[in-house]
């Protein structure tokens, strides 16, 4: 399951959910993994835009995959502003497996920054300015290069 | 006519082009200063599906996605 | 930080009281494991003795470990009786970087599942049963050996 | 004397024993039927510590600890 949030995640709320959700499905680990926006380079927070199309089919075709191990993803990701020491985003695996669990959350977390049609910018001084040095070209940019 | 959407940073708004590939996408953007730069990192989506192929078809009513460097989390 | 608690875990309470300790001290990431006892095999559920001394400098260790990566590690765990579909296991890592998050969990739950001086009984009819099968000999067992 | 713990399922009271060093506690065990089968598969702990080494001294009020096979979460 995908879901996107206005603003801060309320990181308590959502994991407690997903926790009830999931406990009694036999699954035996829950490995939730929660990014915080850290207070660096004079920043009041980050901003972020989404593809949400291209985000979902990249999503479930995670979700399936998981699923080939028996095991299910959640995420939860803002759009827009998110303060300081607030959460933007949360994935999570749900596995009977220890060890799947533990591989998944790593292949899944690196494959979304590599791959979710997502994009960030610095809040500074109230503005909204393109986080260009810590972005990653997508798999296929420059095709229409000149 | 094919719409174009420059998404996220690129600050754009989308166009329409008569275009029957990709190609001719190219040969149209060489012309424009602006988006230049961002060509050589965007990713450019179909329907929103991924291209690695200028010689994509093109139909009326497509919709081509130009998706810059991303950074999600 | 490590605690143990009688019985069962409270998931909700102990995750978001991490979260809050945390939050505001500019981390990052924040990677809970969770573990829950899954029904299976017939079993009400699962029950653990502790040696607590060794549990502590093994844990020790670990935080050592963590701080010289800027990392910081957080675990919970159930002595006594837990039932299925409860959990008996929070292990978390808060880390200013991805990447060493994601290794430490990794690593932290692999190596707590073989030198945690934890031992595991399967709940059934009333009665603890040793959960041998599943348990791995410590590291420089047979020492003793005749 | 050094007191004997043993932990977890073995499920035996402490004993107390007069001993220098490891191997005479081996020594002792070898003659008891029902903690055979556990020293194939238990470490051992001096004061807290897991020992790798038989002629480790043992000295009056060390604490020795049997720690079988483990399985945490």
């Amino acid at each position: 399951m995908l879901e996107l949030h206005n603003g801060s995640l309320h990181v308590e709320d959502i994991t407690a959910r997903w926790y009830n959700d999931i406990k009694a499905k036999n699954f035996g680990a829950f490995i939730p993994f929660i990014g915080i926006v850290r207070d660096e380079k004079g920043i009041d927070g980050l901003s972020f835009d989404i593809y949400e199309p291209i985000l979902n089919s990249w999503f479930d075709s995670w979700q399936e995959k998981a699923k080939k191990e028996g095991a299910m993803l959640l995420m939860a990701h803002s759009k827009g502003d998110v303060k300081n020491h607030t959460s933007s985003y949360i994935s999570a695996v749900v596995s009977p497996q220890r060890k799947v669990g533990l591989r998944l959350i790593n292949d899944f977390v690196e494959d979304f920054k590599a791959s979710a049609p997502i994009w960030k910018y610095d809040l500074i001084d109230g503005k909204r300015v393109y986080a260009k040095e810590r972005s990653m070209p997508l798999n296929g940019a420059g095709l229409l290069a000149i | 006519m094919a719409k174009i959407e420059f998404l996220g940073p690129i600050g754009k708004p989308p166009v329409e082009v008569d275009i029957k590939n990709l190609d001719e996408l190219k040969e149209i953007f060489s012309k424009d200063d602006d988006i230049k730069e961002w060509l050589k990192i965007c990713a450019v989506a179909v329907n929103d599906t991924i291209t690695k192929t200028l010689d994509m078809k093109i139909n009326p009513n497509d919709k081509i996605s130009l998706l810059p460097p991303v950074c999600g989390g």
